[in-house]
């Protein structure tokens, strides 16, 4: 039984919405607008009653898997609980309804808001400066490489056009650099997931821009030698770059700044239970070293008082915010100007603040903790099943490998993978990193049990019992089976043609 | 920690399972030198309650379009009435925990209502190929003055208007400012593009032209003919259209004719059901003509067949993208704001044809009136002849613009935006948008407002009900 | 794979909400109140968190059909689109946190809402008096009967001891009468469902107090001899009461105070399309005649100043509004008294407001007419599949009898409505009325389309062309087959026992 | 038309298809002299902006404990705190949009959740059965009034304390107001029902007694004791009891001893996490012993077996029930309150034992301190020495209640419920509720507020934040 397209469902003369008559003196839109700018009919949207619409999108959203239904391990995405007093806070009146270009004195509130993220994820990274604005962990990267662009031209050294990436860096990390004007060179890893130190400095020269590095990396493992790596990358005069996205697995442990990060983004949407909106939207606000600052992309929030930033947080609230004191700050004249449109993905970070202001320090260290135990404890259970090539302990995640299986029965990760959504749990992320063959990534997050991850663990071990010809047709129980991509790419049909 | 699971018994037998003494020994990873020895400096933790009371105090500090005041706000951000099927949607779990549709036979529900955002986003534009949505409508149109750069081969000239969004130019100067580019503007002294100096400015080094449709001070621009300047120098169009406006004016792929219109369209769709939230998330909308397809950037929904014959849909083109082809991706974008697409593409499925035409029609027909009885007074003109479709920019002869919004604001009423330090030379000059939601009563009292004439309408807080009856 | 139970989560520890610490000076519990009173221990809830209990709750959630996912034309039911305006509206603060012990002038919006309902209400049944308070319609059954046995007996008429109730009616008509006091008389129906006159006058005497009629009546037609009745009733000094289940077959079409009706209820979760929620919440409010309004339970809503009742939708809103002038009126020493605690199920009132603001007169006239065609299409596309005994037409709901499959076939009107789930609708109710034999009592509703209402009579169509064997055996693919009710009544195991 | 389908072309092929020339010749069957000859007397249709519109201004006339009010109202409803997952999983249409689980394969959703309720229930009050629920507390305890007149055989007699909540009593005189019983009330002169005068009006023909704990004045009353009379006179002992108060007070089904205790306990349950909404729909909770399980009202959910033997749930016992038994049956009530008893399943899985614990603690600290620093100052003194749980009546000297509630508002404080309409003799009386939401900052103001000692706190709106750092 198919879902029917919303196209297929319009039938001429439906209206779901009713508006109001007009309450001004109507005239002919001809009358006045030019008529070549006149469209000849409204375009051809479909013609739905209301319970039809409802009915349909409700009917869609039971064919997703989702945090909210089941257990979602998809290797470094991050797929945590999404508390919903972060939902009811962003949906305030007051909240969700600010303009972007209301008066300073009328949004004093979000402005308290902003400029204490701003003041956390300084904290958290152990750098001094921050930008809420990019949209997203890839348009935190690109934020950071102008800014690394603009301060090296600053500093007369435009002879700086490399960026350094390992090789089980995440696809975005070259492809920033690249939009950034930088050509990338590939570091290796070894087997382990740590950079191989002997290729980096091969590659490591004073053409240097960036190194890139993602911290704990992609197979969930803390750099050994991260300290050496940004000793070395600073003393050739580059900047070292940290990848955000494996944060939850260090709140409050360690600081990428306190490691040798000089620019980071974050994901809140991962470590701070922003919802993922089925692909988005996410954030991506950047906290960099203090001589980056002036290029930060305009405006940030500032207040109006002579406090030191660092120290806000402890002061009397009372007087924060009885004198409407916050504003957006233009000032710097260095600054790499607008990356986006308006002040950011707002709505994104008031539930991060709802997260970060729900834990305390104390609560995100243990998230941290606890997101590291769950990992350790899964990969514990299933490498004996499929092997783990990086060893015994990991961070947040760990990167399984089904070479074995494949070898010896045929049967690959995607098998695999498939297969576990019969069981009713979303696949790991599978063929990333590219440096792991038959990669399956698991991410369990701290907001898992141990029964949840017992059971998983159980299954995947059944399903490594089935027989080969029942795993490469699976799934067997979804609403549909194995998509033809091929198809799909070789004759692309992107909208439904009417 | 209400969102964690592990009691101390199972963190004992974790523990066991493991084989480590303690969480600790787990971390003795991160080496020393680089552990932090202190608590984090934040403020200490809140539960549910005191964070709902904390975060409506928040709310209560500001004045928003839906809590106590009547907005004239627009440049791009608009208070068009949010359907509350939309809402109810959206909070949907299932939509809005899941992520990325990797595993097509799980997200069927993601993939068909991004295949049917895709479709709705053609039908719109008059265009061939809709991406899954980027981040705004400035980040839009930086990607397509990018898709043209690689499609001009050579060609390193974008051309821009200043009628265009100024936040716009400036993200696409920022998105040119380390590649091999140029961005040139063309001014717009009367409110739209001058002709003759776009005509000047484009050259067959041109990759691309961009307008705005309105433009950014609400004026209709000559749409077809600085199409044709564009394509008689083989540059590449790029549309920046309100999708709203698409309820009554041409759409962006018929400019000129059927078919010869622009050849790049991107918007901003937050007016398509989602909240303003203080400027973000929002939506960024991208279409193309087909033989762009391989340049877009971010994710594309196709249509396939699965094993069993069954009609289905999955993430398609994927070479295009830096998770296969790393540093010879055609952008670096990776997410998409889905759960914003959804909004529209619910908003849309309750509008049809003609809500969006009587919705735009509405935003014409009050705007005017509204800009009409300004102009009609003796402190206010209209700065441009141009006309208008749902926001217009009004001259203040006595320049005391901060003081308009200052008085504006204590009645209750977000009156525009200054133009100032968008536009030095209009800085006695306020952007101000109607939407469909206001009351011709609204419109009076702003007149009133504006004009100082507390007598030509009674004084109500806004917070007064217009009728209950 | 069994759902699991709450209780079967749950793990000593576990917490999914965080209480402030106490801010005031904290005393042992034991010093302030009586060790008498005091629990040994608080009561063996599960420990779950947060994460849990939102994935528990929306599977489970999924296990259900609904009007937002399935059609349900569960007849009687009424089960329409809910409108999610409606919803909105009735979370707004200012009305859904209102405490029933506020003072007036802290509650006149919410004053206006209630006493418009009451003013529409009137008016849409012909009746001049009405009590919101009923909770439910078989609440708003007994209230009403409670007014007609305090009228009597202030008329002195106790010897009026009679409730007359067709065999047709809904079970609620019989057992409310009882609960009022009075002792059930049965009246049959003919086969076209209408009241039998003679049974009806044989047992109509001046003992009578009230005739209970549905009307439309329950196999959806509406009663030829409705006048008759009502003169003959009164002509003995009886009372009509109308239940009003299936108001959205007349609405603005005919008024039960004009067809004769000195009482009736609303099911405004069924007319009024406030959600059913499961199983309720409900509302019953009532109206009635002239006579009876002192008798009604207290507090209605009243105006201070002395505009009709009447004509009050009319009036200029702005002077309703700028004097705080709605107030609740005890002032009925005849009032039957308390049915409830405070005032009435208003968050069910206040959709059904909304609804009839939505909708203005010519809307809620249109409801009644699309439902009138919605049902007499379906019956006509079903009559040929399964008899319909009533004949060709009917108002907005129409029974189909099984009785010649299951004689011929042995197939059964539950094996059918079980089958019917297979396909992804709901079931329409069977086994009611009892006077039809393997009755399925179908009520489509304005709020499907004839798409729906074709796909329907298709797939009924199918199912009586399937072996016998397949639709006994029916359901098959949903979360559980047939349960064993007989052993559920027989072996009560009401709770889950630790 | 937004809610239904029928284009006119699908009103032409439906009428052609049943044979009727239009629909109305459909309406025929009603006859000609009860058809309405005029359009209903109502206001006009409005469009969702509209209806937005209109009823956000009709909630901005009211002052609500979430908007602008801090409230201290009580006497059976409560500003308790409601965590978001319970408005999240509520708001599922699938729960909302359901009806009564008649069909067990396609509502084990439904079942299961009111299987859990039971459970809960039970496990809350220590007793055997709970149904699903009634409409609210008050007709709850009138079902359960004459449960025990059925049960027993004769018996007519039902005793009610004074200090059991007003409402309550006068909905169980409506409701043995036509039948074979009396409702006598005891006087509970000290805030307490008076032992020997209870122990004077029960007798062998009194059918069941009826406490409530903690009582409508907030007084814990001595439960076991008015237990023991009660069964003495083979009399059925009622509980009406406050679900956050058991907390820390002892199970109804455990007064006197485990399993000694109440024969039939029910309460309001819109504490466990629903609005106020003015009153209702709100939560009737009734739970009893095994014993008369078959007298039970309403629905009941039994777990069984489907055909292939997995454990599933049905509604059950319904042979009790009015839709098979008609005029047999043991009460009329129909339908049952699901979504706010799936409400109160969801708030208590989120609050567990230690969060009952901790709510009934803060509310018993928190409103002691109130009472205590009233009855510190010259003007109030607490009118009941009997210690209480939550809520507290205090006695103004100066009688001026109405006063203290005008001021009150004034101030955005709803100060209390004036006892005197419900309770003439203590018209000087205010009954103050305290819940965990409270602050203690919340609390010295209303001292202040209460003995007009502007300088005893800071003179603070309550929407101003206490603290925001």
């Amino acid at each position: 039984h198919e879902t029917q397209l919303l196209f297929d469902l319009s039938k001429q003369g439906r209206r779901a919405l009713r508006l109001p008559p007009c309450d001004v003196p109507e005239r002919p839109i001809d009358g006045l607008l030019p008529a070549a700018a006149l469209a000849p009919a409204p375009p051809a949207l479909p013609e739905l009653a209301e319970p039809q619409v409802v009915r349909h999108f409700t009917n869609l959203s039971t064919q997703n898997m989702s945090v909210d239904t089941h257990f979602y391990p998809l290797g470094s995405c991050t797929m945590k609980h999404n508390p919903k007093r972060n939902e009811r806070a962003a949906a305030l009146p007051g909240i969700a309804d600010l303009h972007p270009y209301q008066p300073e004195s009328s949004i004093q509130g979000m402005l308290h808001i902003l400029h204490e993220m701003q003041e956390y994820l300084c904290e958290i990274s152990g750098l001094p400066a921050c930008s809420l604005q990019p949209a997203a962990g890839a348009h935190g990267e690109l934020t950071a490489l102008w800014v690394a662009a603009a301060y090296f031209k600053d500093q007369g050294q435009t002879h700086r056009t490399k960026v350094l990436v390992p090789d089980s860096a995440h696809g975005t990390n070259p492809a920033s650099a690249v939009m950034a004007g930088f050509e990338t060179v590939t570091v290796k890893t070894l087997v382990s997931g740590a950079v191989d130190m002997e290729d980096f400095r091969k590659k490591l020269d004073d053409n240097i821009a960036v190194f890139m590095i993602t911290n704990p990396n992609t197979v969930g493992i803390f750099e050994p030698q991260i300290g050496e790596i940004g000793d070395e990358v600073h003393a050739r005069g580059g900047l070292m770059y940290l990848d955000g996205a494996n944060m939850n697995a260090i709140l409050g442990i360690s600081r990428p700044g306190d490691f040798g990060a000089d620019m980071q983004h974050y994901n809140p949407h991962k470590t701070f239970s922003g919802p993922h909106g089925g692909g988005g939207p996410g954030a991506g606000p950047i906290c960099v070293v203090e001589k980056l600052r002036p290029y930060l992309p305009a405006p940030v929030v500032a207040k109006r008082s002579a406090v030191s930033h660092q120290h806000s947080a402890k002061e009397n609230p009372q007087s924060t915010i009885r004198n409407p004191q916050y504003y957006l700050d233009y000032s710097s004249s260095k600054s790499i100007g607008r990356v986006r449109s308006f002040f950011g993905n707002v709505g994104v970070l008031v539930r991060a603040y709802c997260y970060i202001r729900s834990h305390g320090p104390d609560g995100l260290r243990r998230v941290s903790e606890q997101a590291v135990l769950n990992a350790n404890y899964l990969l514990s259970r299933v490498k004996h099943i499929l092997p783990v090539p990086q060893g015994d302990r990991c961070m947040h995640e760990f990167v399984a490998s089904a070479r074995k299986l494949k070898t010896e029965r045929g049967v690959t990760a995607m098998d695999i993978a498939k297969r576990l959504l019969d069981y009713g749990y979303h696949a790991p992320t599978v063929y990333f990193p590219q440096t792991v063959p038959e990669a399956l990534m698991c991410e369990p997050t701290e907001t898992e049990s141990k029964e949840t991850l017992d059971a998983f663990a159980e299954t995947l071990f059944r399903i490594t019992e089935e027989p080969a010809e029942l795993l490469h047709e699976a799934p067997h129980t979804t609403a549909i089976s194995r998509p033809d991509e091929v198809y799909a790419a070789r004759n692309p049909m992107l909208c439904h043609c009417s | 920690m209400p969102f964690t699971y592990n009691t101390e018994e199972d963190v004992a037998a974790m523990l066991e399972a493991i084989g480590a003494a303690s969480i600790e020994e787990l971390l003795s990873q991160v080496p020393a030198d680089f552990r932090l020895d202190r608590a984090l400096d934040l403020p200490p933790a809140m539960g549910e309650m005191e964070l709902d009371r904390h975060t409506r105090e928040l709310a209560a500090m500001n004045v928003g379009a839906a809590s106590g005041a009547v907005s004239f706000l627009g440049g791009g951000v608009y208070d068009h009435f949010i359907p509350s099927v939309v809402d109810t949607i959206a909070s949907r779990g299932e939509f809005y925990t899941s992520y990325t549709p990797y595993q097509a036979e799980v997200a069927q529900g993601n993939l068909q209502a991004m295949f049917e955002y895709q479709t709705l986003i053609t039908r719109l534009t008059g265009l061939d190929v809709s991406n899954c949505s980027l981040y705004d409508g400035a980040s839009a149109a930086a990607e397509a003055v990018l898709m043209a750069l690689a499609a001009g081969k050579g060609r390193t000239r974008v051309v821009v208007p200043a009628s265009l969004h100024p936040e716009y130019r400036q993200t696409i100067e920022t998105y040119v400012s380390c590649l091999p580019g140029e961005v040139v503007t063309v001014p717009a002294p009367d409110g739209v593009v001058s002709l003759d100096e776009l005509r000047a400015a484009v050259d067959d080094q041109t990759a691309c032209v961009l307008l705005q449709q309105p433009n950014f001070f609400g004026c209709i621009e000559d749409a077809d003919e600085a199409t044709r300047i564009a394509h008689d120098a083989g540059a590449l169009m790029i549309a920046v259209f309100d999708p709203i406006g698409l309820g009554v004016l041409k759409r962006p792929g018929d400019w000129v004719a059927a078919g010869e219109g622009a050849d790049i369209a991107v918007c901003e769709g937050q007016s398509l059901g989602s909240p303003m939230q203080y400027g973000g998330p929002f939506l960024g909308v991208l279409a193309c003509r087909a033989s762009l397809v391989r340049r877009v950037p971010g994710r594309i929904v196709g249509q396939t067949t699965d094993r069993r014959g069954k009609r289905c849909f999955v993430l398609t083109l994927q070479t295009r993208e830096q998770h296969i082809r790393r540093d010879k991706a055609t952008s670096n974008v990776c997410s998409n704001q889905g759960l914003f697409a959804l909004r529209a593409t619910v908003y849309l499925s309750l509008l049809g044809p003609e809500g969006i035409k009587e919705t735009a029609n509405l935003c014409l027909q009050k705007s005017r009136y509204l800009a009409e009885r300004l102009a009609a007074t003796d402190r206010f003109e209209l700065a441009f002849e141009a006309p208008t479709f749902k926001e217009f920019v009004v001259r203040d002869r006595e320049g005391r613009v901060d003081e308009l919004v200052a008085d504006g604001l204590a009645a209750g009423y977000l009156v525009g935006v200054p133009l100032g330090p968008l536009y030095p030379d209009l800085a006695d000059c306020l952007l101000v948008a109607v939407t469909e939601k206001r009351t011709r009563a609204e419109l009076d009292r702003m007149v009133a407002i504006l004009t100082d004439d507390a007598a030509a309408s009674p004084q109500r807080s806004p917070r007064e009900p217009a009728e209950v009856g």
